[in-house]
């Protein structure tokens, strides 16, 4: 389609990074610069970068209009040098579930990019879109325009949702304990919306994944972990077991999988496998040890946690326990999560300063006022152990403020004590 | 004998010279000891690596004694121990003698002479160590000895006995501050809600310290009728009781509404798991003097589910974590409620940031 | 085909339809799959219930790609896998067959066609994940995908063999926001002081919100020459960055003192030990393009550590939590500095409370 | 000596505590109560406390003349009904390492306490003094001249060091790795003008244990814990580790021993156990089981830590590693413990907020601004683990502040940026 173009500009620092046996992003750059000239300024103006430590990208916000969130809008700090990257926007467009494709589908992707765009695909981004980078404010819409016509759909920015990610799960997995992929797509089209347009306090972000192992990285790097588990006993196949046992020997299980159990609640006694099912929680360690011999039990579901994010502003959080276990499987229990997670959005969208993340949130006004306003009952599972300070304030008494809600005069205790006796 | 009305020469004596007060059979094999071995509920025997054997035996204690008793108390070492005695870290009290005959008649003077039960060795509760309460300090919303008293003679099979998973350690104190530290079960009183200041009474040298020693620094100062004085944002404070440490007129007490709390799995060892802070497992028990009743019945609860479920060697705090927090409250039905989740400094550790749940 | 000019008609899609998507041997078995098995580095059987196996092969990826190479490889997946293939959640791409016999004539277009590595399975090294670097981002002090691409020459061997303990999971960030996220072994550029602020490109519009995102309320309000403008009170600023974000005119970056730093021991998993944030090994490192020879080289220093003394399903951070940080830093030969204890909210919370130490 | 007392009081509440198996502290007070009138009038506040759950002290410093510190004075509320303990002082003694005496010791102390208080003594209190109980202003003199003319002296109290605490260690413990009773008095000695002179920013406490299993409980009830350990390898006797196999079973020796072991470094391998030494972590649990058969290497010595307390403020803060390993043998060693207690009490009293522990302190500055201020190398066991977030302040360009040094005008940055192209 675009014509041959010829590489005039020297790179000699990038070329380094084309030598070595592990696959080089530099020469996929390079193979589009010969008919790109956006690319090829694009290493004109890295191969600057490589030579300064600095950056010449400035970002501002754009929207694809009616769309909103969903460009990453950048212009080059060198556009006179490089004209053709003056505007290099990236289009986030949401994947399949599991990042699945057909040929067909990625085919229909890259006719885009090349026509639209610059030619580069990142498959994927870290929250898990497909970014198509090198767009103009122009161009943007067109390329928005025909992927939207062909069923595609772009993820969110500023503060909106987020694009979904999830594993594999059942698609390809055995120890997958619910559908990540109908569930991720369910969401996604159920938040649509909210992936268009920021309505939140500040980003959201799902990730889904099958089971403990969580592949798909959900308990550091989402505000909603939504992990497969099991509330009956792990299954074991004890023809399995004998087997294991005598390929690799009682040592090798007792060190690699009796003693590495979190609550020591599975034992090998005269070579069977007994487990404490009541004890035991779900890590995943001794099922994936021995994945022929023990399976996930059959009653399954999830554990939903709320509050992971990266380190900026109040340092790493985690997803913390929110609901211990949850059926998934019918229509119903979609409905119930789709329920809980408006209590969130309504709770925190009303309270949450801007820009504050519902973990940063959480941490602010105390995970008991949170269960609170969206109206969850408290659950020892939530907590690695109960308070070990006895500052704990009884709200009968005094409540805590929420965000928007300061008093202007604060409520003061100035009353007067009884008389006491004095005597000397 | 000393003037009283004549000022006082600083003389910086120093500690006693405890080698003084030594057993003898201690000063001669002193860094010496090879191992030791249970006799009994109570007793104990250390060997040397000399050969030397001696037979500690260990009497509770109300911590708080006469000047009588103490003196029977010496007339049973002068009699059995050849003058020398000791205390432990929990105030209980330790007879040593040299041979194990000599054991038996030193329990027998112990029970007559004094009737103080012998035992709170190994895996037994040992004495409950404690604060001052309405006996002398300043602070007590309730007092940490009467509340003993009363628990002691509920547990008193546990103290002579050593039937326990491992050893437990309770301690009781009578206001937030705890005097009386972390323990196994540590029971105290808590404050529920902020500071009444009596304006009429303020020690106004006091009120800068007052308003620096406030960690959530919720105390501003307030002028009431011409009087300089002090104010608490109720938002702010967490009832922590600093203010009235330093400030007697920031009355945090309250006879109506204070009220006791259960903490458990504190330990300060640091075998295997290390130490740990002891933990919210049950508050609102009234403060009911003179037996406090509900504070027995809840202790109770607490040893039975441990008794049922506890193994060798595991501190309250290590079964916990084996059993698991819910477990624990279902066990001892106690509610689990949103108070029992931190809200203070360090809240957010305590979350449970991993998809480990018993179901 | 749509005209640029027009306004663009809101259209809620939604997610595609991954079913469209599924090799058929995956919508035939979809959520009855019994075990796999690995068949040799970079490829894995999954056995369904009903017998039917799918063979995985998983291919090497910059994750940056062309839409020529693209094409490449759906000219690979229509050859040999019906027209289907996924990316993996480290962007590795996954080609998968019905039968063993596939693999290897699969494997042979993957190498000569793409010249992609196979591999990344099991206890490999598998892709490092990155972020935009100096490619796309408004904020990078460095380039994370050339690093990365170094860096994955270094490690070759170890995406194309499976000779660690476990699986290794590395990323690589280009500013202290680190969208790369945790991982066993995670390096990021680290800012060594606070913004300098230009005062001349200040947009006075962003000024509150400036002010508000900063996390220890460093930020004032400040007028120079006349403008209005913002100052940094340096002894608060702990240089995170956040109100570079915000506001371009706050430059946190400083080609002349941003350094890199090595994180060890983050976890997502919840599998026997849970989740775990990554820990600072070392930093300081040069911000050294093209190759960042030094970042290769402590990254080695860590694996050759973790390959001598790791033992079997022992992810980075359990290991270290076995050995010891003491041993950790002995073996790396890294320096243990005050600035590797830290100085944030949580700071107490990592102080070593119990005699525990190896000596 | 004092004459008999009739008992008028009646005290219904106080009498249901002489009921009962376990001592009654009520029974040792009512013996006192015939010949001391304050006792009863104690017995009658206290029965009044009982009825209200109202208390009736008032605290206020009280010094003894020339001692300072070392007397908490009380005056109750009530002195118009009780006049006899309208004051009713506690004299804090310093007690004999490890709590040991002869009876002509502790008889002195009665009789003094019989002639000038009230009787009671409190053995011991909570920091370990012998408490003294119900002296007035005048009497608190006369006992403090009669008790320091013995040789007895007082303890801490306000800002000033406390009285020292250890366990009976080498007097009676096998398991001793120092010298307990000895290094406690050398402190006490030491630093006697400390304990009774307000000196510092606020008060501060040494527990000594001779062993990780912390008798005198000082990791969290003193603000240096000195507790015993050993740097060689630990004895192992194997003639009574077979014993103790043949005695308990080895599936006992798995579970309470091998599996108890927080770093897995010690195991059992035919029948004999195997200790990887270079990772165990003296936390004594092994041997505490098989006492007879192992016990603590002969390369002895103390781990020093810092800054335990109760929860006031802050929260509960236990001590944490200063020293991992210091010897505690020679005149040389006491005099570096000598040293390093003075350079911490130099650098916090210096820069410590008034009635700021120096738990406290730390938490405020940060450790590693602390280890630089008293002059001490970092080390990894001081610190669970490296810092998770990246917020590192490089102090080559802002150091922290410390108390009192607060800058008037705050230092900021407000430099140009070096002029970047700008293009569009
Ligand atoms: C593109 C991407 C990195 C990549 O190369 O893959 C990325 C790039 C940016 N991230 Fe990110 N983040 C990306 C995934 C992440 C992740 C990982 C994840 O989602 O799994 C995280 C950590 C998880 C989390 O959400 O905290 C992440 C944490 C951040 C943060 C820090 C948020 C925090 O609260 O700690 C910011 C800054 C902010 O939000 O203020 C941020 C901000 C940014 C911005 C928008 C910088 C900015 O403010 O302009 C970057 C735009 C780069 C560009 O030019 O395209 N990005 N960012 C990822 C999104 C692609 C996609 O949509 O698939
Ligand atoms: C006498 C005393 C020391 C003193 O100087 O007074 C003492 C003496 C012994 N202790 Fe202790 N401990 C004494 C208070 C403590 C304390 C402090 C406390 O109770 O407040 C602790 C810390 C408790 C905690 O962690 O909160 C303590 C934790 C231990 C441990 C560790 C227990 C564990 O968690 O595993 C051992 C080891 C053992 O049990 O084998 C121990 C072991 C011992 C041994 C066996 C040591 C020996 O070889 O002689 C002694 C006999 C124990 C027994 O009672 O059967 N001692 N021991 C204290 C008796 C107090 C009492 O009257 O009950
Ligand atoms: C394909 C993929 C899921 C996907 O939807 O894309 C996947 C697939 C499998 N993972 Fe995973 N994991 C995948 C990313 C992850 C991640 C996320 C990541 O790497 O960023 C994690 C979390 C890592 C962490 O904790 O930081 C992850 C933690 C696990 C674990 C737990 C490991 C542990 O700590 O013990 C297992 C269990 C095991 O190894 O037996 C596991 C096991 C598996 C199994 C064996 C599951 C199965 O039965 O099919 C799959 C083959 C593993 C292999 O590579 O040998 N997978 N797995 C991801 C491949 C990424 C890649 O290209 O390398
Ligand atoms: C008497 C005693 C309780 C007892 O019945 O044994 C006691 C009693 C008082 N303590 Fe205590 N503390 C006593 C040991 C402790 C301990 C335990 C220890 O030392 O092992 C602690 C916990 C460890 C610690 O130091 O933190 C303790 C933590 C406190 C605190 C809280 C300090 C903190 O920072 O958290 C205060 C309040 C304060 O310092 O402001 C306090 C304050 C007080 C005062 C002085 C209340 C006051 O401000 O007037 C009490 C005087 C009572 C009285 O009338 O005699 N007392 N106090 C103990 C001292 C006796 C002795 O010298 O042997
Ligand atoms: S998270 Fe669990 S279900 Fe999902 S791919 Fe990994 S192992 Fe399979
Ligand atoms: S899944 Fe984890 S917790 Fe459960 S038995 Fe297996 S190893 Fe133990
Ligand atoms: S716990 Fe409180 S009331 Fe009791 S002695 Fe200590 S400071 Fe006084
Ligand atoms: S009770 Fe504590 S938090 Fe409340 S005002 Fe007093 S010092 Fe402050
Ligand atoms: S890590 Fe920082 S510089 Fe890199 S993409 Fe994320 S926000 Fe941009
Ligand atoms: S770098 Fe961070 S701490 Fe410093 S001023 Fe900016 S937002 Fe505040
Ligand atoms: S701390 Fe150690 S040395 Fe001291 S008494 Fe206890 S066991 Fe013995
Ligand atoms: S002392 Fe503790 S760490 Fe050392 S071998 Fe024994 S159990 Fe293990």
């Amino acid at each position: 389609m675009a014509k041959k173009w010829k590489i005039k500009t020297s790179t000699p620092k990038l070329d380094e990074l084309e030598n070595g046996p592990w696959p080089s992003f530099i020469k996929e750059l390079k193979t589009l610069a010969e008919r790109k000239p956006a690319v090829e300024q694009l290493l004109g103006q890295m191969e600057q970068s490589y030579e300064t430590n600095v950056n010449y990208w400035t970002g501002t916000v754009l929207n694809l209009e009616g769309y909103g969130g969903g460009v990453i809008a950048r212009y080059s700090d060198l556009a006179k040098k490089f004209p053709d990257i003056a505007q290099f926007h990236t289009i986030r467009i949401i994947e399949p579930s599991a990042f699945v494709y057909s040929t067909d589908a990625l085919r229909q992707l890259c006719d885009v990019s090349d026509k639209h765009s610059a030619g580069i695909l990142q498959m994927h981004g870290m929250t898990g879109d497909i970014l198509m980078l090198g767009s103009s404010n122009e161009s943007m819409h067109t390329a928005g325009e025909v992927l939207m016509e062909n069923g595609w759909d772009i993820g969110g920015s500023g503060g909106a949702l987020r694009t979904l990610a999830c594993c594999i799960g059942p698609a390809r997995c055995e120890m997958a304990c619910y559908d990540t992929l109908e569930v991720t797509k369910r969401l996604t089209d159920t938040y649509i919306s909210q992936l268009h347009r920021p309505e939140l306090p500040y980003k959201f972000k799902f990730k889904l994944s099958g089971c403990s192992n969580d592949c798909a990285n959900s308990m550091q790097r989402s505000d909603m972990p939504i992990i497969g588990t099991w509330r009956d006993n792990i299954q074991v196949d004890h023809d399995e077991v004998a087997k294991f046992i005598k390929e690799h020997g009682e040592p090798f299980v007792v060190d690699n999988v009796i003693t590495r159990c979190p609550t020591k609640c599975i034992s090998l006694k005269n070579k069977k496998i007994e487990i404490d099912d009541k004890n035991c929680v779900h890590c995943m360690h001794c099922i994936n040890v021995m994945h022929k011999a023990l399976a996930p039990g059959k009653d399954k579901g999830v554990t939903i946690l709320l509050g992971g994010k990266r380190t900026l502003k109040i340092g790493d959080t985690m997803g913390s326990v929110l609901v211990p276990f949850m059926k998934m499987e019918t229509e119903e229990d979609m409905q119930k999560l789709i329920d809980l997670v408006a209590r969130i959005w309504d709770f925190w969208g009303e309270n949450g300063l801007e820009h504050e993340r519902v973990g940063e949130f959480i941490e602010r006004v105390g995970l008991g006022t949170f269960l609170e306003g969206i109206g969850i009952e408290p659950d020892p599972q939530m907590v690695k152990h109960p308070r070990t300070n006895s500052y704990i304030k009884f709200e009968e008494y005094t409540k805590p403020v929420m965000a928007g809600e300061s008093r202007k005069t604060p409520n003061v205790t100035n009353k007067e004590v009884e008389g006491k006796e004095t005597a000397y | 004998m000393a003037n009283p009305g004549k000022k006082m020469a600083p003389r910086d004596n120093g500690a006693p010279e405890y080698k003084k007060y030594l057993h003898p059979l201690m000063v001669k094999n002193y860094g010496k000891w090879k191992y030791h071995e249970k006799v009994k509920p109570g007793v104990l025997v250390h060997v040397a690596h000399s050969g030397d054997k001696i037979y500690t035996v260990r009497a509770g204690s109300p911590r708080t004694l006469s000047v009588d008793t103490i003196r029977k108390i010496c007339d049973i070492a002068d009699k059995h121990c050849q003058g020398f005695l000791r205390f432990t870290t929990r105030s209980n009290i330790e007879f040593q003698v040299a041979s194990a005959e000599a054991v038996d008649p030193l329990i027998k003077d112990i029970h007559e002479i004094l009737g103080f039960p012998v035992g709170g060795t190994g895996n037994s509760i040992s004495n409950i160590i404690h604060t001052q309460g309405w006996m002398h300090c300043n602070l007590p919303g309730t007092d940490a000895a009467g509340s003993v008293k009363a628990l002691m003679d509920t547990l008193f099979e546990d103290f002579v006995n050593e039937t326990l998973p491992q050893r437990v350690r309770i301690s009781a104190s009578c206001c937030q501050i705890n005097c009386g530290g972390q323990s196994d079960i540590a029971i105290n009183l808590q404050h529920h809600h902020p500071p009444v200041i009596n304006h009429n009474n303020m020690q106004i040298c006091e009120l800068p310290k007052t308003v620096a020693i406030c960690p959530v620094a919720a105390i501003r100062p307030f002028t009431v009728e011409g009087k300089e004085s002090l104010m608490v944002v109720e938002e702010k404070c967490m009832y922590c009781g600093a203010c009235h440490g330093q400030c007697p007129s920031m009355e945090i007490r309250d006879p109506k509404t204070d009220t006791l709390a259960i903490w458990v799995g504190g330990k300060t060892a640091s075998t295997r798991t290390g130490p740990s802070f002891m933990k919210l497992a049950t508050f609102g028990l009234p403060n009911n003097p003179p037996r406090w009743p509900e504070v027995g019945a809840a202790v109770k609860k607490i040893l039975d589910a441990y008794k049922e479920t506890g193994r060798p060697y595991e501190r309250i705090g290590e079964w916990i974590d084996r059993i698991g927090w819910k477990r624990f409250f279902e066990m001892t039905g106690f509610e689990f409620t949103k108070y029992h989740i931190d809200t203070y400094r360090y809240a957010r550790t305590t979350y449970n940031t991993s998809t480990q749940v018993r179901l």
